[in-house]
């Protein structure tokens, strides 16, 4: 039993990373019908923009907490900054085309992204400090659940939570909803539509960037090539969920992570990869639009 | 005269909500039928349970054959029922943007044609002949619906008029014995309207099709349809000749208010 | 600038790239040594080092006057571990007439490779590639390497597990590459061998993986008193420290893809105790440490993966044609097998089969953070 | 000054963009060594190449408003060279004729990535049945090369079965495959459809990776044998030209058998299902059976070029088969133009020859291969050549057609 919770708390780690990245990806698709292929590399710059930041802060002296802070709060700016211009530049010019144009543009993106950090940086893996903070409380449930596991699950959870309420109570939110519903239709009611494809992305591309962190810190190292495998995993999990749909993604990346968790454990890692797949088509043939899609019966 | 088509206590329900409640229709063959009531009332899902785009909760759609037994449509592939002979027209225009006119007629005459993937990449006569047949047969519905000038026009170009057309053209080319149209005079100026129904009237006579109509315009529905059947909420609420139609009170208090009931009036 | 001609540029371009090879001009007067692995993609950190090892030997080299008068030019070509882009590098050296070829890097690439290096009688040295049946099955006279082949490396692995350390459960975990799997299958086959010891767990990860918990909750769970590693440092470091870090007292062995600094650095204190396979006494080796010297100055930083393994398979060939006084293959076959040479990985010739005489292995544990050879 | 608002415009993007890449593009750190080094010279490179680009589409998007083209003009100058048999004509004869002597005057090397880029463009064309004509999202495309690929391979160590009959049974079986995987993922919509294909790639990948017993595992198999010339010993350059002639002999073959399809009752069905899946069934057309026809196809050419590359390389290993050779293939299809046998040619060609000629650039390749990308598709979203469709001409009571 207790092998049981290990697994599933692990799974729920990983499925907490998948889904914020996911969310970037349900966003997007929501609003431009676009997999943004270039979304794992945002993930893998802000890891690599708070590796620098840190670095530096420390050699500077400063510890712990305000580390964190400060190159979390630099990460997540820079991943957002990093989003919007990565829409301008390789999507916005292609709003008329065809939808296979964006997506050939987006794997153009995310070959660039991924040798432009490669060149500028290392091809190297680098150690990555543990940022989380530690603490007595922390120490004192080590036994049941590992720090880093409670920190990754806890942010996680608050910042969906966050989200979801954006989405629901905000305006911005509410526009949002309503370009993914119909965006001629947004637009009539005065909607900037490129406003809110400018803000999708950065808001998506925060998420992903936390996501980086968590996981950066979790694991310990980074390369120019994370974002690659987390962006395959976390767009099929968008896509289990149902994609377009916000609880969706969410639920997706846990059923995702702890997919490929428990099949690690009772069965083999040698198939991690095929467990989460396998999933995803099973759930697809019984469910086409994915666990919670909206059912997209054609209107005649 | 024989009976084409039979609908029988249809009921089609989305979730918990009755699009359809017990709707009997028939059509007899050669005949002008009429299909009208408000917005909503079910008409176009009508449409879709009788070409397999939806399967019917509950009733019997029966289409009757030449020297056969009827055939029960309910639930049957939407190409089997166009093979079967039953041929429609879409409301909101559904037309293959990116290919030409002639391209998109030529689509139509696929349920009457056989050739395979070794007959086109061989080439063999038969296919020879038989593509030779397609073009030729869907360049002779072009020049009946007058669309002939269009010919090599990519359908996305064409005028909004002869884009319904087009579908009407399109339908016909699969050959059918019940023609369903949804709309066909939406969007249409006066002009295009009566050539609509001199079209819908040649039609009739030269193939002896039977034809069900959905439309709006009443005065187009009262001078072609032999038959009429009102729809309100997914229920029947009335049936008849022009005539009956036009005083039947029930017909009235649906439309009250509606645009349409000045043109019954 | 509409688009038409727009297109007639980006044609005029595509010519223009076609013709390139065509002017290809011969010069005659250089050493051309091919440095053939992946310089991009996922696995360019193990094929980058070797290029840089490359190009501070030959820049050394020049800076002296060349070999036999001639200066050494390196032809770097990348092929991302690819098999097909493998043999394209391969027919693009043999046409450009290079001398001799440090790599391929990863064992797949390698077996594509070979058979054109061996048409055009090209000498091949490998830092990296393990795969066994490259030199044991006798069909590349022309290939040499510089690293142990994954089976010897398994059999000196296994022994100290068993014999040394006397371990009863061992789980064998790989990372599914050509390398690591090719080590970890050896290993588990030599584990089992023992009749005290019994291999619990065999099971391969994925390198690209997020984290790897479950595997770690599952070699707990199965009560592993030791996991044997195939594969090399990053996924180790993330293994040993998500153990250490669930207070796991596993005892952790692996190859020569984790015998490496970088191991240290990036695992930290989690290191501490990790046992590891590597070359004989490089880390007191003079030459080890002045290469690694020279590529802190060069370049800032530690050297990866298999750097050494490069330098001396540079070294090695550039001696042999010294020794040789020609370029002509054969010649510097012979003298690849007669000469020793004096490389960071010890005095080093090759044998007939082409695997290095000399680089001897044994066992190091990390401690206080440096790798210290068990004696 | 003309250009003043662009040129103010340039500069500020030029410096979001040194901002942007200020962290990656400026420090470097080493937390092993715990070293920072600070590139400043960076941001003067980052800042001209951003300003002199996006000065550049300023231009670009400002000629292009005010002076739009007339319709016809936009027809690229190549497209009105294939509509036009007297200029064709003889650039056909031109490129037949270089494609005969190539052989003969290139390298091997040369010879070797020719054949390369003709693998691709059998696979393109492939895809083409698949994506450009049947309007079907396949990201799995690899799983069906790779099929190929492991039967010729395997087939050939267990059983000894030579080149000749694996190349029809590859495709065979590739098409089986297709048609497998065709099955339960037809009732998907698009980007369904394309992730589940994403998977089973994957899942075959990774089978092949793990399943030792049955495919060698990462290892892969090695010394298989290229075709055979009625039993005549070749020379490695021989078999390279060889190679070469035999895959000139099936990219025709390809593209007739694709040219036939694309102008058949059938290849009418694909490009209507594309167009609108509903009322292309309305039409009587069975959208299962087209589907499962497309996959089926698209996979079989997918099959043989497996085969064949398989022949070619000698080795193949699972790190063949992965999702950015899917996404290399996808690629040249849109590239070259959806559904156009001409474009997928030439997309197939630039995507394959040039990165192979960038070498000259060393590590900076693939960095300018993505952009590449990136500024073709900007350029021209419908890709190198939009598909025209064939023109009928009728009198108005004989009818001849004329293509």
């Amino acid at each position: 039993m207790n092998y049981f919770w290990d697994l599933f708390l692990g799974g729920l780690t990983r499925g907490s990373i998948y889904a914020l990245i996911a969310l970037g990806y349900t966003m997007v698709y929501g609003i431009l019908q676009l997999i943004n292929f270039a979304h794992g590399e945002i993930y893998m710059i802000a890891a690599f923009t708070a590796l620098i930041v840190a670095s530096i802060l420390t050699m500077q002296g400063l510890t712990g907490f305000s580390v964190l802070i400060l190159a979390g709060v630099i990460a997540i700016l820079y991943a957002a900054a990093y989003g919007f211009t990565v829409e301008k530049i390789a999507y916005k010019p292609l709003r008329q085309a065809s939808r296979l144009s964006p997506l050939i543009s987006a794997i153009g993106m995310s070959i660039f992204l991924q040798n432009y950090v490669m060149l500028a940086q290392t091809s190297d893996f680098l150690p990555f400090p543990n940022l989380l903070p530690q603490s007595e409380f922390l120490d004192s449930i080590s036994a049941w659940i590992g720090p880093s596991d409670f920190i990754i699950i806890v942010t996680s959870s608050v910042v969906m939570i966050a989200l979801s309420l954006l989405l629901k109570f905000t305006k911005m939110g509410r526009a949002m909803r309503a370009t993914a519903q119909d965006r001629e239709m947004a637009m009539l009611t005065g909607v900037s539509v490129n406003r809110i494809i400018s803000r999708t992305f950065i808001i998506g591309s925060a998420l992903a960037a936390i996501g980086g962190l968590l996981i950066a810190s979790h694991v310990g190292r980074i390369n120019f090539y994370i974002g690659f495998n987390a962006g395959i995993k976390a767009f099929t999990a968008a896509v289990l969920g149902g994609i377009g749909s916000i609880p969706g993604a969410m639920l997706g990346g846990l059923v995702l992570g702890l997919a490929e968790s428990f099949g690690t454990g009772y069965i083999s890692s040698d198939y991690e990869s095929v467990f989460a797949f396998t999933i995803l088509i099973l759930i697809l043939i019984l469910k086409p639009d994915g666990i919670l899609g909206r059912s997209s019966q054609q209107k005649v | 005269m024989d009976l084409i088509l039979d609908i029988k206590n249809l009921t089609m329900n989305f979730g918990g909500l009755k699009a359809l409640d017990g709707v009997n229709l028939h059509i007899r063959q050669g005949e002008i039928a009429a299909l009208i009531g408000p917005n909503g009332a079910g008409k176009t899902t009508l449409f879709n349970c009788l070409t397999g785009i939806y399967a019917p909760s509950s009733g019997d759609i029966l289409l009757y054959q030449p020297g056969a037994k009827p055939k029960r449509l309910n639930g049957l592939k939407i190409n089997t029922i166009t093979s079967l002979g039953v041929a429609r027209t879409f409301q909101n225009i559904r037309l293959f943007g990116g290919m030409t006119v002639l391209e998109n007629v030529m689509i139509g005459r696929h349920a009457r044609s056989k050739s395979g993937i070794l007959g086109a990449i061989f080439r063999p006569p038969a296919t020879r002949v038989e593509e030779k047949a397609i073009v030729d047969k869907s360049y002779a519905i072009l020049e009946y619906i007058d669309l002939a000038p269009y010919v090599n026009e990519l359908a996305k170009n064409l005028p909004y008029g002869a884009q319904r057309r087009l579908e009407i053209a399109r339908a016909l080319a699969t050959e059918p014995r019940l023609l369903l149209l949804d709309e066909p005079a939406a969007g249409m100026n006066p002009q295009e309207t009566r050539e609509l129904e001199g079209l819908l009237v040649r039609l009739q006579a030269d193939h002896e099709l039977s034809i069900l109509l959905i439309e709006h315009d009443m005065k187009l529905v009262m001078n072609l349809a032999r038959n009429i059947f009102v729809l309100d909420y997914g229920e029947e609420i009335a049936r008849g000749t022009p005539l009956e139609i036009r005083h039947n009170p029930a017909v009235i208090k649906a439309y009250l208010g509606e645009e349409a009931d000045a043109e019954i009036g | 600038m509409n688009h038409a001609n727009l297109f007639r540029w980006i044609l005029c371009a595509i010519f223009f790239f076609a013709f390139i090879p065509f002017s290809f001009a011969q010069k005659a007067d250089t050493i051309k040594i091919g440095i053939a692995g992946a310089h991009t993609g996922d696995l360019a950190s193990y094929g980058l080092p070797t290029v840089r090892a490359a190009e501070l030997i030959a820049g050394k080299v020049n800076a002296q006057g060349g070999i036999l008068g001639r200066k050494v030019e390196l032809l770097v070509e990348d092929e991302a571990c690819k098999p097909e882009l493998a043999t394209n590098v391969a027919t693009k050296l043999v046409s450009a007439r290079a001398h001799a070829v440090i790599g391929h890097i990863c064992s797949g690439a390698t077996k594509a490779a070979l058979g054109t290096y061996k048409d055009a009688g090209m000498i091949v040295i490998s830092p990296s590639a393990t795969s066994p049946e490259l030199t044991y099955s006798g069909q590349y006279p022309n290939f040499h390497r510089t690293i142990a082949p994954d089976d010897a490396q398994a059999r000196l692995v296994a022994d100290f597990a068993v014999k040394n350390l006397e371990l009863k459960k061992i789980a064998v975990i790989h990372d599914k590459g050509d390398y690591g799997k090719g080590f970890a299958e050896f290993a588990k086959k030599y584990l089992e061998e023992s009749a005290n010891t019994q291999v619990v767990l065999y099971e391969g990860i994925t390198p690209g993986a997020m984290d790897y918990s479950a595997i770690v909750q599952k070699i707990r769970h199965v009560r592993a008193d030791a996991v044997v590693y195939g594969g090399y440092h990053p996924e180790a470091a993330s293994i040993v420290q998500l153990m250490r870090r669930r207070n796991m007292k596993t005892i952790f062995i692996s190859d020569d893809g984790v015998k490496d600094q970088t191991f240290i650095k990036v695992a930290g204190p989690a290191a501490e105790g990790v046992y590891a396979s590597g070359p004989m006494d490089t880390t007191n080796n003079p030459q080890a440490i002045a290469a690694i010297n020279e590529h802190k100055k060069a370049y800032g930083t530690e050297p990866g993966a298999f750097y050494l393994n490069a330098y001396s398979a540079m070294l090695s060939v550039l001696n042999a044609i010294r020794q040789a006084k020609t370029t002509d293959s054969e010649a510097v076959l012979k003298a690849l097998r007669a000469h020793v040479t004096d490389t960071p990985l010890g005095k080093i010739k090759y044998n007939n089969q082409g695997d290095a005489i000399g680089v001897g292995f044994s066992i190091y544990q990390v401690k206080n953070g440096v790798y210290v050879e068990m004696k | 000054m003309k250009y003043a608002p662009e040129l103010k415009r340039s500069a500020t993007i030029a410096l979001w963009l040194i901002l942007l890449t200020f962290p990656i593009m400026v420090i470097q750190v080493n937390t092993i060594e715990n070293i920072v080094v600070w590139r400043w010279m960076n941001i003067a490179g980052v800042g001209t190449v951003a300003f002199v680009l996006s000065f550049l589409w300023q231009i670009y998007q400002h000629r292009k408003t005010e002076s739009p083209l007339p319709v016809s003009a936009h027809l690229p100058a190549f497209q009105r060279l294939l509509a036009d048999p007297k200029l064709y004509r003889p650039m056909l004869i031109f490129i037949a004729a270089f494609a005969l002597v190539f052989p003969f005057t290139a390298s091997h090397y040369q010879i070797n990535i020719m054949s390369t880029a003709l693998i691709y463009i059998m696979l393109g064309l492939g895809l083409n049945i698949e994506v450009g004509l049947a309007g079907l999202l396949d990201l799995g495309y690899v799983a069906f090369y790779a099929v190929g690929a492991y039967s010729y391979a395997l087939l050939n160590y267990h059983f000894g079965l030579g080149f000749w009959t694996l190349l029809p049974a590859g495709a065979l079986l590739a098409a089986f495959f297709g048609i497998l995987v065709g099955f339960p993922v037809l009732r998907l919509r698009g980007d369904y459809l394309a992730i589940v294909t994403l998977a089973f790639a994957e899942i075959l990948r990774l089978v092949l990776e793990n399943w030792n017993a049955l495919s060698f595992g990462p290892s892969g198999i090695s010394n298989i044998p290229r075709p055979g010339l009625f039993g005549i010993e070749l020379t490695l350059e021989q078999s390279a030209v060889y190679m070469y002639f035999l895959l000139i002999a099936l990219c025709l073959l390809t593209i007739f058998v694709i040219y036939r399809l694309q102008h058949s009752r059938i290849g009418r069905a694909w490009v209507a299902l594309r167009e609108d899946e509903l009322a292309c069934q309305a039409m009587g057309i069975d959208k299962t059976r087209a589907k499962l026809t497309a996959f089926a196809l698209g996979a079989t050419w997918a099959g043989m070029a497996g085969v064949l590359f398989a022949a070619k390389t000698t080795f193949i290993n699972p790190a063949s088969f992965t999702f950015m050779e899917s996404a290399m293939i996808l690629a040249i299809v849109v590239l070259g133009g959806m559904g156009s046998i001409v474009g997928v040619i030439i997309a197939a060609l630039a995507i394959i020859l040039l990165p192979e000629y960038l070498r000259v650039l060393g590590d900076y390749r693939m960095l300018l291969f993505g952009a590449a990308l990136i500024g073709m598709m900007v350029f021209r979203p419908r890709g190198l050549i939009t598909p025209s469709s064939r023109t009928y001409v009728f009198q108005p009571s004989e009818h001849q057609e004329r293509t």
